[in-house]
Formats: structure tokens, C-alpha cells, sequence
């Protein structure tokens, strides 16, 4: 989908990027690239000392050229500024150094509920989902989580999530159509992208809507998007879409 | 006591029913050729244990090896979509599914290295993982009387890693990311190392600062060059995009097993070679 | 955000009665300059955390800045003898000396670094040790009901580490053994760390794999050429003989004093240099 | 003391060296060159595959000659096979895959106590000693734990330790005089050296010997000292005499 010159891919990584600020560690996990395209954009942007952190390793790599078909390759240790491995990232969050860490998740509820893990039983799943990852403990001791989903629909954001892989100290949660944020114990819309609609966000979520106003997520400046097409030239940002 | 081995003698170690876990991480590193021996040879019973599995995982599912697996995450990565056999074996319930956050798989490791029970750990307070998993418990810290969640220490019998150098020793070096490999070598019983190359001790001496398994930690040294594909190897080869996109569409057993087949020659290329000096 | 400092400015972020942590064992690559300072500073009530120190903490102990000492081992190595200082501070009852084993020092160690208020440690499980300390516990093991010994996290307000080479960043190498220097730049809040130079950045880059610190864990840096002397530093220098043996033999503090004030135009001699690229 | 050419420095490393079997991995702590040079010998005469472990993690040095004033500095790691630090060897004790390990100590009693802690009450000690390193640790976990004392007098083997730095699972002890054996629970004289004798071990020792039959302890070889001689040139054996 294209409006004004961008997609809804960009518009999710430059609102992600403008989330980031600077000297703030975040990390990423495998298969990630929109929002290791975020981070990238924000440390070329408005935030130079932003420190990234990956599966691989590689703190800080100066390209992502390569991180090609996946995102937790050698790519990201090649060209970085220092080796610190995913064993220490999580020290880290646990320590309650990681500022920012974006994790996936399958279900959502209005409670802030996140289901990665099963639908049906646990012990004798109708569906087993691929697990939370690092989710059940970066979530809890992150300053800030923020979970992504190139979908959003009511199989998704769920009245009540059939299994809690995680849950509470979610920040933001950014789809294709809107931002939410935790706050309160409840997820608000806290805007809705240029390129969709209330009306949209509305039909495509299994819980009924909080919010104070309605706000639109701002578009990507110009500037932005030449940006994007410098350092992320093969659009990894879309690779899910 | 010769640590070098054949692909086949090494496997033959594993017993079934043992605790097995793999080196690298998703498609990147981990140890193929000796998960296709375990496969050919049969194995049974046995518990996988890894943060983030791919097609080790979902291979070894799908030939009827496996028992359980603790695990953080089971998924090829975006391209290649989710680990069918795996998530099939869970819910006809052949196979029992430990979900993990893979930093409790790292903390149940550490415990293994320690030789302790458990791990304290400090992220995990919220959620249903914890009600529905046993090897999850929360108890008061005796100091504070604060709770903490405890995650039960698990000990792998064998450890497999894929490393790209390897001295007759045992002596490893793993370029690029390390991802748990150096934690399961210290928290295995034994430790099977795959190589790419088996190089002379005299080259290993230039890089002593580089080692990251020091041989006498060592069980069994196998020769295999390729030894992760399709996975990648870094340095060496990229993920085999072919293979695994062939892999990802077979679902019956006999298909697999040509798959397994097909990769007979060049598995055990490296005990035809000998040592390559 | 700059972190190069002077080394007054460094140890000024010290603050009486922290918990301070020191790279180095023994007679090698202590934050000797560091050290010094603090004793010039005249910091008081600290709470020293080591494995295994000798002048460091005889020499705060020296000074009166010490509280308490956790160590499994305080004393010079076989040449020069006792830490007398140390010792008659805990046999005045003036110092808490905290013996643990060097091991539980470490397990201490590893609960800060995973933020856990404990560590289950396999090995104390006889003695007095065990009984005359309160940071010391034995618990039942839930999954298994056996005893196991739990040793209290200890959380360094500050570490500082003495390296041969780091970038403005923080990005620092280590040669030679590293002793427990990673884990502590892992376990405290803040850390220091004291350089013989500081190297470009470009530099450093060359040497990526052997980053021991990575920048963005490190809070301050200075530069102190020698400033592990007369401890050894790695590829450096060795021992300063004289220096040890003179200080063994002082008794009062106003020798001390004049010991420290002899060391000052070396121990500020690196922000005199500024940077040398 | 000089007795047929060997001097009791000689017959302590060489019976040490003879306690070593191959494959074995064996660590010693700071301040212990003895064990050190008894470690290189017995590499050198019958356990080549003999894993030295230290302080410093150099695995395996190929030479112990530079390790002058300290078995705790870096010469160690110079030359070594591979780095293990000391953290690892620890582990490596907790999970019972350290073979032998070397240990001090202060005071030793009949019932196989070990104080290297303090005379007088643990908190306001009359002596604070330096403490017990690794030993409270390694003692209770390694296969086989040897300690050595290059003093042999009433102050070291008392009938009862003034604090128990911890206690059970020694192997060996080696003193100037003769060797004891931990066994049932009590310390029994397993041989004297051939340059003492039974009454200089009573006199000097603070408890009733136990004992089933005199033994001596083997004279070092011709081999033996001549390899000494080569290994340990600058006479690190003796520097705690």
C-alpha cells in the first residue's frame, strides 16, 4: 500500500525510530529486520550513540547491508564496534540496563496479555507457536518493550489471549495500522498511521477500542525516507509484509 | 586416548533417552551432519535442549527421535517459515514441548556448569510458563523474603558443536558469534566437537588467546567439512537455501530419508580425507 | 557524554561507605593508582570486594577507608609476605573481615551480574565458614529436597580495572589473564576503568573479537601510565620490587602518607599527556 | 638439609610429582611453586597428558621457568595451550572434573580439619590469617586434594584446629618430614622421608600418629633430578624455604 510516497512498512520503522533516543541500548532478536532497520535510522538520524544489540553479537555494526535473510547471522558481528553475546544481553535487561528490546508475540489482549506460545492446552497444544524467545523475561525487566506485528487483525488483538507467555511492562506495540500503548494496565490506541482509518483499526481488533482522542502517527519526512533507502537499499524493512 | 573420530563412532556415543543439546543458533552454526547421523542411526528418546532451534529441532521431530524439547524458540526464520515436525510432534502429543524464555535455558545450563540445582532468575515473574512448567518454582529469597522464581538446572549428556578449527586435542576456535556454544561445553558430560578442519596443534598455538574449548574439556573430534550445512558457517558457507526450502516441503518419513541419504557422501567426507595438514 | 577523566575526577564519583571492586589478583594488574587515590581522597567506610588482593586492600586498610573486606585471600605472594595492615585492622576489630572462598566471591559475583539477591554454590558445604557468616545459608533444593548452600549477591556500587589499552569510548582489551576483571565490570553499577592508554578508536577496531569491555558498560576512563605499578601489568612491567618492599615495612600512616604523596607526579602523569594518538 | 644429593625441597616435589597420573587435571593456586615444579616433572617423566591449571589460565605452559616471584602472574599464560581462568577451574572442581588440586593451610588436626582463617575467635580474631583462597571450595569437590606445608612444628598439626576453614576429603598432605593420608576420617602417617624419622615426626607434630607400619617415602631418582635440574633451573622448588 502507497501513499505520499511511502508504505506502510516505512511508516512502521520511522515511528519505531522515533521512539529510540539517543545513548539508549536496545536490541533485537532473529528475524527482526524492521526493527534493526528502526534502530539504524535512528542512530543515523537524531540518535548517533544509540547502542545496538543482536543474537550475534555485534555491538554497533556499521552496516546491516548484509544482514540479509536473516537477522541473527554473522552479518551484524562482522562489521561491529565490539562482541557482546546474547547471554549478556539478557545479564543486562536483567540488570535493568537494556532500555529498549523489541519482541514479537502471536496473540495480544487489552490487558496487556501476550501469547507466543500455544493456542489450546499447553500440554497438548492445538497450535504450537514457535515460543516467546526472550520475551517471558526481557518484557518484565525492559525499561521499554516494544512489540512489532506486520499483522494486525482479530485473530491477533484478542479479547483474551488463550496463554500468557508474558505479560505487563509492555510499552508499545506498533502494527500495521496503528500504535498502542500500555498504560494503566490497558492497551490505548495512541495513534492510528496516515495510511489507515479508526473505522479500520476498529474492524480489524477483537477488543473494544480505549482512547481520549484520535491522533495519526506522523509521516515519514523526506528526509527519513532517503535515509531509509541508503542504509536499508534491499528493504529488509518489508521482508515480512 | 585418540580423540579423533569417525561421524559414526562419535554419534554412536549418544544413548537414547539421553539429554542432547546442539550448538549454534537457528540456521546459523549448528552441528547438521551429526543431527543426520542421529537421525540415520536411529536414536530415540532423546531430549533437546537449546535456546533457539531450527532445523536441528525440527529434523530430528520428524524422524521420530525425540522425546522433548527445552527450548526458547523453534522456527526456521522468516523466509523459511515455522518447524512443522516439531510443532506436530507437540500437539499429537508424541513429543513434550518445555517452553523456556531461551535465557532460562541459558540459566538451567549455567546451573549444569556450576553443578547446582538450580538458577535463580530474575526476569521471569509473570505469566502462565511459570504455573504450567514444573521446572519452574518460585520461592522466598531466604536474605530478603522476597520471591524468587527458580529454574531447574538441566545437564546435557552430550553437547554437539560445529566449530570451524580444531586442533587433535580438541583444542576449538569459533569465528564470528558464539551464540551458547561455549556455555553447553561446560555444562555437558561429554563434549563432541564437528570440524571443518582438523588443523596442526602448531597453527592452533598462534591463536592460543582465541581458544574457546580448550581440548582437555574434549570427548570426540570429528572431521566434517560442511558439517553445518544448510545452516551457514561463517567464514566458510552461507545458509543452502536449496536444501532447506526442499526440506521445509517434505512431510513423510521416506522423503526424509532420502533427504538423509543424499547427504551420506559428504558427511562422511571428512574420515576419507583424514587429517588434512 | 565524555568519559575521559582526570583520576581525581574519576575516583571523586567514589562515594564513602560504596562497595568498590578491584580488578587484578594479587601482586598483578591492580588499579594501583586508583587505589592510591582513594587514599589520598581519604574516602571512608568501603566495602572492598575481592578474590584475592594484597596491596590494594593492606593499603586502604592502611588508611583507615575500610569498612569491610569479602575475600578469600588477603595477603602478598610468598616473597614479601603478610598483609599486616589488613590484619591488624580485623584484629582491632576496626575491619569486618568477610572470608569467603575465592569461588564464593565470584558466585557473589555472578548474582549481581544477573541481578538475582543469590547463587547456589556446590562446593561450601562443611566447615565454619558456613556458620559464623550470615551471607552465607543452607536451603532445601525444591526440586529435589537436598541441601544446598546459597551465598548472598553482592552488588559493587563501583568496579575499577586496570587495562593495557582502551578507546574514548570504553572499548577496553585486556592481556594476559584477565582474572575475574570481565565479571566485575558485569556486576557493579559503575564502572571505571584505569588505562595505560588511551588508543584511537580506529585501533581498537582492529582488535574487535578482543574486546573485553565493551564501551557502553564503561562510566569513566582514565589515563595512568603505570598505573597497576607496583603490581605487574601484562607485556608492560613486572613487579616494582623496591616499591612493595618498602611498603611492607611501613608502620605508621604519615610513612604511608608520604608514600602515596611520592606517587603522585606518575599517578597524574596521563592527564598531563592528554591523549596520546 | 642435603642427604645423598638431594635436599628435602627434592624428595617433597618428586613425591608430589609421583602422586600426578596422566591425563589428570591438576590445579594449584597462588604462591605455589613447589606443586608447580612437581606438576612440569611429572609431565615430564610419565604424565605427559597431564592438564596444569592455575591462577593466571594459562593451560599447559610449555615453560614454568619465567614464573619467578609468583605462580599467580602472567608468565604462566605466555606460553600456555589455551586460557581457562580461574572462575572455570572452579566450575570445573564443582562439577568433579578436577582431578587434584593444591591447597594450603595454617593449622591441620588428626581428624583432617583445616584452618587457614584465623587463631582466636572468628570475628575478633587474635591472627587473621590470609584466608583459605579456594580451598573451603575445592577441598569438599575435587578428587583428590593435597595440600603441602613446607613446615612441619606443633603450631601446624594441632590436636584440634582453632576454626574449621573447612574439612573432610583430603588426600594427601606433604610436609618436610613425611606424608600423611586422609583415610576413615583420621590422618595416618603413610611414610616418613628418608631424611627424617619417626621420632622427628612425633616431636613435631601435635597429635598421636596413627600409623599401621613404618613406611618411607621413596628416595628421588638420579632422573628424577636431573630433570628437576632442567625443569626448574632457577630452584623455584625451594623458594618457601
Amino acid at each position: 500500500m502507497m501513499t505520499e510516497g511511502y508504505r506502510v512498512s516505512d511508516i512502521m520503522t520511522c515511528c519505531i525510530s522515533n521512539m529510540l533516543q539517543d545513548n539508549e541500548t536496545v536490541f533485537h532478536g532473529v528475524s527482526s529486520h524492521l526493527p534493526m532497520v528502526a534502530m539504524k535510522l535512528a542512530k543515523s538520524m537524531h540518535a548517533p550513540d544509540l547502542v545496538h544489540l543482536n543474537i550475534p553479537g555485534g555491538v554497533n555494526p556499521s552496516s546491516i547491508k548484509q544482514a540479509s535473510y536473516s537477522s541473527a547471522g554473522a552479518d551484524l558481528l562482522g562489521t561491529a564496534e565490539a562482541y557482546f553475546p546474547l547471554e549478556e544481553v539478557f545479564d543486562l535487561s536483567m540488570r535493568g540496563k537494556l532500555d529498549v528490546a523489541f519482541l514479537g508475540g502471536i496473540q495480544f489482549d487489552v490487558n496487556g496479555n501476550v501469547n507466543a506460545s500455544v493456542i489450546g492446552d499447553y500440554h497438548k497444544p492445538k497450535v504450537r507457536l514457535p515460543g516467546g524467545a526472550g520475551s517471558a523475561v526481557l518484557i518484565p525487566t525492559a525499561k521499554k518493550a516494544i512489540i512489532w506485528r506486520v499483522k494486525h487483525d482479530k485473530r491477533t488483538f484478542v479479547e483474551t489471549v488463550d496463554f500468557t507467555t508474558t505479560r505487563g511492562n509492555l510499552w508499545r506495540i506498533v502494527t500495521p495500522l496503528c500504535i498502542f500503548e500500555y498504560r494503566k494496565g490497558k492497551l490505548h490506541l495512541e495513534s492510528i498511521h496516515p495510511t489507515s482509518s479508526l473505522e479500520e483499526v476498529k474492524n480489524n481488533t477483537g477488543f473494544e477500542l480505549i482512547y481520549d482522542e484520535i491522533k495519526y502517527t506522523d509521516s515519514p519526512t523526506n528526509l527519513e525516507l532517503a535515509t531509509l533507502k541508503k542504509i536499508d537499499p534491499y528493504d529488509y524493512r518489508s521482508i515480512e509484509f | 586416548m585418540k580423540k579423533v573420530k569417525s561421524l559414526k563412532e562419535a554419534v554412536n556415543l549418544i544413548n537414547d533417552g539421553d539429554t542432547v543439546s546442539f550448538g549454534g543458533n537457528v540456521l546459523h552454526r549448528a552441528p547438521m551432519a551429526a543431527v543426520r547421523e542421529i537421525a540415520r542411526q536411529n536414536k530415540k528418546s532423546l531430549k533437546l535442549v537449546k535456546t533457539a532451534g531450527a532445523q536441528d529441532i525440527d529434523l530430528l521431530c520428524a524422524m521420530d527421535c525425540v522425546e522433548s524439547v527445552d527450548a526458547g524458540f523453534v522456527s526456521y526464520e522468516t523466509k523459511y517459515g515455522l518447524a512443522n515436525h516439531y510443532r506436530q510432534g507437540v500437539q499429537s502429543g508424541k513429543i513434550k514441548g518445555n517452553e523456556h524464555a531461551c535465557y532460562t535455558v541459558i540459566c538451567a545450563l549455567r546451573g549444569a556448569s556450576m553443578n547446582v540445582p538450580f538458577m535463580p532468575v530474575k526476569g521471569l515473574n509473570a505469566g502462565d510458563l511459570l504455573v504450567k512448567n514444573d521446572y519452574f518454582v518460585v520461592v522466598e529469597d531466604p536474605f530478603s523474603g522476597e520471591p524468587i522464581t527458580l529454574v531447574k538446572t538441566i545437564v546435557p549428556d552430550v553437547a554437539i558443536i560445529h566449530v570451524q578449527e580444531c586442533d587433535e586435542k580438541g583444542n576449538a576456535i569459533i569465528y564470528g558469534p558464539k551464540f551458547e556454544d561455549i556455555l553447553i561445553s561446560r555444562a555437558a558430560n561429554k563434549v563432541i566437537i564437528t570440524t571443518e578442519q582438523i588443523v596442526p596443534e602448531s597453527r592452533i598455538k598462534l591463536n592460543t588467546e582465541r581458544i574457546d574449548i580448550p581440548g582437555f574439556l574434549v570427548h570426540s573430534i570429528v572431521q566434517v567439512p560442511n558439517g553445518a550445512a544448510p545452516a551457514s558457517c561463517y567464514k566458510k558457507y552461507e545458509v543452502d537455501d536449496k536444501s532447506v526450502s526442499a526440506f521445509i516441503k517434505m512431510s513423510s518419513k521416506d522423503e526424509i530419508r532420502d533427504y538423509l541419504k543424499a547427504y551420506e557422501t559428504k558427511d562422511y567426507l571428512g574420515e576419507r580425507m583424514g587429517r588434512r595438514l
